[in-house]
């Protein structure tokens, strides 16, 4: 049908929408003057930039393939479960979101002062100054956003379909990996990109938990911290394009191969 | 070998510089995590990691001593001296604490319950009976020593009451206004000590011996510090080194 | 084979049962009732879907809701239909056949056999269900029902967005599977005719009660209540009173329509009952042919009120002269049209003696009739 | 008053039309079809829902189209219902006089006449439509509908979750509503004795092209092509050559069977025909009785093969005699009754000249004859 | 029906859950040695806590309000209309997501340099170091994650629906207000509550464009991040938790009166 919008509804639609895309491309643009073709092309060429792009790609795919590995059965439990307790458990969830990350990177700091933290760290996982530590912060950050998102996925999709798979023959697990998680396929992908990108800014549990050294255990956003705070904003200008460049080119493969039909 | 080195953004070049050329020399490798210093404390006191602590400014040092994180024996790596911060070219024609009162200028600063910069600020305010008529310019408080830096060049403010070597980070775009001698009260230092808790002591002692040492001075020097005591002496002659400043009462 | 034992569900306000019920393996049970009636809630019900609020439904003598859903056997059609949205109309019907992996190569035997008996060959490579048309999307859920060879086949309502031609092949094609597969069939249906074409058991469910289980003579002709023959469409149903048996064992009733009818029911003389009769069963005599033996006992003369056509006849409704009744009967097309009749046309109708029926009217006054132009 | 000109719609690889058709202001139209026809494809094609491939749809003279739908003034049920799941059953309702803001006392008097009307007390309360029973929903969509007193009426299968008895009231009163308001109806079904009960223009629509249009009777009686006459189920259908012109206008056709018929078409002598009738016009002549005039001319003697109960009537399969045709007629129960018949007994059949339709077999060999046994 | 799991597969989704549960639980108890009494009797009669609990719910409350706001047109645009560069906006919307907040902070602020910002300015909206500013950048941060979501929630909504509203007489922006929008409720209420919870525990951003001034622009975070930089983990700490109660306080009474059926 077209869609026979009447032009006052087509403008208070597309309005809204058009200064969102003028503010954002204002703030795209506007470091321009900060940019500086000589930073550009020191930055390019140095090693640690690398090392600081290839360790924000790995850890926040690690970080976020972990997060919906828990997320998916976690998130399935709390749409058709009913347990005491669980509306707790649902409060708790925003636990990571309502708090600075910085905040957070402590609070990960301090749990591994305790008993449960000093077991993890006597099985020989130190997390503290480590790529591990990159990985836990990056997944503490958007394990609940994705528990949450794909609850509510779970929860759009009617448990008859579940019923049906199962009278034809499906075991429990069975109607859930043929039916239900196809079916929550758009959901999962959509926390996938959301966790995704969260996870490749995320930056202040990061350094919290991991620190920056260069090479080692600095993302592209501590790098990008790290320059402003010695107050260089053209490098901080180049790293922050870099980041958004690579993101984009991430983000858009993944709705690209998302996007079809399996 | 190798040491972990928690420091202060601030001094990140040198640092970084030094590091390198001390693994050529001595085949050591010299790990340096960068941040707010104090953060970096929080990080030290709350997993017993590191080495060395390189604070941005003597008033963690002290905070530290107080946790009894650090072994004693702490070294001075360079001095930090109050200055006005302009955009280059000085817009807004500052020649002097007094200009800072002006009405209507936009000045900012560091937030003083928390860094240092901002604390001596005040006190230089107050030494100079400019507090009560400089402070409507203030506009913001930030909450850091490189956020107080990057003030000028991101355009928020007129002026920046900060350390002299804000200058030498953002060459650039900023321009430094020394204060006279005489209105300077106090003045802070980049201080370094070796963790309580480092279990490779002796490595961290060497590397600190390195810092200091001539190289290290160079080094610091080049990058804009004044590394030695007679030449800040030259800019500030009676000022107390380190310590700190008990804000006044009615500040909020 | 499955067994209800005082079964009683309740959904919101809604009240099933008690039912007890019991399908023998291989029976084919039609669940005939109007809107409403509760035939889904039944249907799920039975097959373990719903919890009851009282009672247990057996299947083989265990406890259906102690047997995982995928034990149990049972094909089921549901009234939504239920397709998966995320999987193309082939992968629907072979749902059934993958997750129980049976041979591929038999399943595709049995897809291509279902695709030409449902007249699925278009729709069949279509990546997006959406797109079906409401009947195609009802023959995919059937086909998807039947391809694993079930053991037990529950549908709701599974013809009701199909066309006359292809409603008669499948129910054709049902009582095969029951007779020759031994399949037993549980088939939910609004459509009486459908319910007396499939041949087997009918359960009427009304109002949340089974009302009458038997055979579709049985229901057909002796409805256990008003409820029941009202929704038979019995249209012509009177309040008569028993006025005296007669010697060959068979009744005369009196009231707005003097009867004689042949019920066996053991009723005092004296008794309000409420007699019926199918429009089917009302017979027009043609005014050139003598009246056949069985026809004269409950003879009126009658004039044509109004007529209505549907194609394969006409339904006429006439009024009784010297009496206040009304009656409606059917006509097969061809003799309406040679009979050439018109509204207030007289005629001459009988009501056989042995289609009558005779209830206690123990449910409430009888009404007096339904007409059509009651709506 | 709609028209549709030279109107093609393509979905995915259903390609429909040209249609050209026009319904009159006041009109009730019925489209009639098999399962995937294309009628719902039409119908939102009329009401501008789906973009034509070519051609376009007036209203009033003006483009369809370009007429924002709210302006356009058609209430339409459609197949999937499209309930506000948001809504309760009442606001669901009400919502068209509330958008349109109806007078709400009147909308009220409306809301209980059609709440008693379509038998929806219980429901009417219920907060969520998800609870309602497949012919709840159908009813509250109708309910919808209805409530704004749309000046058109566009109905996707109304009844098809629907009783009987329901459906048969709700036929009446859109006949009335049609009648009485003047509202243009157009009713879309698969179930041919409705399409003929609702008296008004038929349109039979098969594999995405109108076939035919015209009134019950001459859809009834004259198939415009086989494709027709298949879907109405006319199952006795023969492929004959003209062998004769009788003095007195009629046809005799030789081939299987021997036929006269009295249909008008002018086809020359050894012209192959397709020569049909429907079950319902078969006659079946009594033992006892003498054979009437007009069925003397095709009568045959034959036996019963097969015999299928459907409640009001039955189906009797029979072979003739001397001849390789079945053919198939339906006889109403209390006949059957009458005259005991059971399979392998010899009867006497007719099927009369005036009842016979003939058709150049144009779109294809005509198959014998559907048989119920083929599904 | 009895969900009849068999036991592997109900552990299979109970166990990730129990482990996320605990490790969240063990994320807010590891703060428990680092509390002190005194510190919390300081705090909580320290009249500036009680400036930056008001400055950040009511910052968080109106960034979020002014984010729906342009996120639900701005989303069923997205979701209904189709038009050159859908796409390149549908990705430039990541931009805040990927970007760790204090580099936004920074891309806010350079954003203002330009001539579209000094406009701004020149209209009496001073962002930098105001409460306003608070706002901005809070908004920024969570607009689009909100127009991600509430695109989802409307695409998830078949258009028949608006069809059928439209044919019953509705407007096009009738339809959208009756019919659209409450189906989208769940949505609108999830992206609420994600982006509140966003706004409140929020500061990298704010703090870069509005600074911390006491009782002026310092929201809880900033306070926290503060107390945090000033190496005063007990004041941390007491921060950390008066914000997450004060949060899953405001967050549970969301989801009591969301929960409800209007
Ligand atoms: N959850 C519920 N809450 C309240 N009433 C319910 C609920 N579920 C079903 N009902 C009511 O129970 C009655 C029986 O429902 P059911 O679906 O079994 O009817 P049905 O006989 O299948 O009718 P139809 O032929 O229309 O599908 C209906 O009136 C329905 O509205
Ligand atoms: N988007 C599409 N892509 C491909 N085929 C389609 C599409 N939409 C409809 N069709 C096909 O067009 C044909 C006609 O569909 P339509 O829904 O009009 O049938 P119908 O006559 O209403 O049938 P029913 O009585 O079963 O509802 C069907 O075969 C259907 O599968
Ligand atoms: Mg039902
Ligand atoms: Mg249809």
């Amino acid at each position: 049908m077209t869609p026979h919008h009447n032009r006052a509804f087509r403008l208070a639609l597309v309005l809204p929408l058009g200064l969102l895309a003028g503010y954002f491309l204002l703030l795209l643009g506007g470091q321009a003057p900060y940019l500086n073709g000589s930073t550009l092309r020191a930055e390019l060429s140095s090693s640690t930039l690398l090392d600081a792009i290839r360790l924000s790609l790995v850890s926040a795919t690690i970080a976020t393939l972990a997060a919906l590995a828990f997320a998916v059965p976690a998130g399935y439990a709390l749409a058709r479960l009913n347990f005491p307790g669980k509306r707790l458990l649902d409060t708790l969830l925003d636990l990571p979101v309502v708090l600075t990350p910085v905040a957070l990177g402590t609070l990960i700091l301090m749990a591994l002062n305790t008993p449960p933290g000093r077991f993890l760290h006597s099985l020989g996982l130190t997390l503290p100054f480590t790529v591990a530590g990159v990985i836990a912060a990056q997944f503490t950050v958007v394990v609940a956003m994705a528990v949450r998102m794909l609850k509510a996925s779970f929860e759009e999709i009617s448990p008859r379909y579940e019923q049906v798979a199962r009278l034809l023959g499906c075991s429990a697990g069975g109607s859930f990996l043929r039916v239900t998680l196809p079916l929550a396929r758009r959901g999962i992908i959509a926390s996938f990109i959301l966790c995704w990108a969260r996870a490749i800014g995320e930056f202040g549990a990061t350094v919290m938990v991991a620190g920056t050294a260069r090479g080692q255990t600095a993302t592209l956003p501590s790098s990008i911290y790290l320059a402003m705070s010695a107050a260089d904003l053209s490098r901080a200008v180049v790293l922050i394009l870099i980041l958004i460049l690579i993101s984009f080119a991430v983000l858009f493969l993944v709705r690209l191969v998302g996007g079809r039909r399996p | 070998d190798e040491i972990t080195v928690f420091a202060g953004s601030a001094s990140q070049p040198p640092l970084e510089e030094l590091a390198a050329a001390y693994r050529q020399q001595t085949g050591n490798r010299v790990i340096l995590h960068f941040g707010g210093s104090g953060t970096m404390l929080n990080q030290i006191r709350l997993t017993g990691a590191g080495d060395l602590y390189i604070p941005g400014s003597p008033d963690f040092l002290s905070k530290a001593q107080r946790f009894q994180l650090l072994d004693p024996g702490a070294k001075i790596l360079a001095y930090l001296l109050p200055a006005i911060i302009v955009p280059k070219g000085n817009p807004a024609k500052i020649s002097g604490l007094n200009d800072l009162a002006r009405p209507g200028l936009r000045v900012g600063m560091a937030d003083p319950e928390g860094v240092c910069v901002g604390l001596y600020g005040v006190e230089l305010l107050a030494f100079n009976h400019q507090l009560e008529k400089v402070r409507p310019n203030l506009v913001g408080m930030v909450e850091s020593c490189a956020k107080a830096a990057a003030m000028i060049p991101l355009g928020q403010v007129d002026a920046v009451l900060g350390w002299r070597e804000f200058g030498s980070w953002n060459p650039a775009a900023s321009e430094v206004i020394l204060l006279r001698p005489e209105q300077i009260p106090r003045i802070a230092y980049i201080p370094a000590a070796v963790i309580r808790t480092s279990s490779r002591k002796r490595a961290a002692g060497d590397f600190l011996r390195f810092l200091t040492g001539p190289e290290g001075a160079a080094v610091f020097a080049r990058w804009g510090y004044i590394t030695d005591e007679t030449d800040i002496r030259r800019l500030a002659p009676q000022a107390t080194l380190g310590g700190e400043y008990p804000l006044p009462g009615d500040w909020q | 084979m499955i067994r209800a034992e005082q079964l009683r569900i309740a959904c919101g306000d809604f009240r099933l049962g008690p039912v007890d019920l019991s399908i023998p393996a291989g029976s084919y049970l039609t669940l005939l009732g109007p809107s409403g009636a509760g035939k889904t809630i039944l249907l799920e019900a039975l097959m373990g879907l719903l919890k009851p609020a009282a009672g247990r439904v057996l299947l083989n003598g265990e406890e259906m809701a102690a047997q995982p859903p995928e034990r149990r056997n049972i094909a089921y059609l549901p009234q939504d239909l239920a397709l998966f949205p995320h999987l193309s109309v082939q992968d629907n019907i072979l749902f059934g056949s993958r997750v129980r992996r049976l041979d591929p190569a038999a399943s595709r035997d049995r897809l291509a056999e279902l695709v030409a008996m449902l007249d699925l060959e278009g729709p069949l490579t279509r990546r997006d269900i959406s797109t079906l048309s409401g009947g195609e999307k009802q023959r995919v859920a059937l086909a998807r029902a039947l391809l694993p060879n079930p053991q037990l086949l529950f549908l709701d309502e599974p013809h009701s967005a199909l066309d006359a031609g292809i409603t008669r092949q499948l129910q054709i094609k049902l009582r095969q599977i029951n007779r020759e597969l031994g399949v037993t069939i549980l088939h939910v249906t609004h459509d009486q005719e459908e319910a007396f074409m499939l041949g087997g058991q009918i359960a009427v469910l009304i109002d949340g009660r089974l009302q009458q289980l038997g055979s579709s003579d049985e229901i057909y002709y002796g409805p256990a209540n008003l409820s029941v023959a009202r929704f038979l469409r019995h249209q012509n149903i009177f309040s008569l009173t028993v006025a005296e048996r007669l010697p060959d064992g068979r009744m005369r009733l009196r009231g707005e329509l003097d009867l004689v009818c042949a019920s066996g029911r053991d009723l005092p003389v004296g008794t309000r009952v409420a007699v019926g009769i199918r429009n089917e069963e009302v017979t027009l005599i043609r005014p050139d042919r003598p009246v056949g033996d069985d026809l004269r006992d409950n003879l009126f003369a009658a004039v044509i009120v109004d007529i209505f056509g549907f194609g394969g006849y006409h339904t006429l409704v006439v009024k009784i002269r010297e009496s206040p009744a009304t009656i409606e009967l059917n006509l097969p097309n061809c003799a309406f049209r040679d009979l050439g009749l018109g509204t207030g046309d007289k005629v001459r109708i009988s009501l056989r003696a042995r289609s009558l029926w005779v209830l206690p009217p123990d449910d409430g006054e009888p009404r007096g009739q339904h007409s059509y132009m009651e709506g």
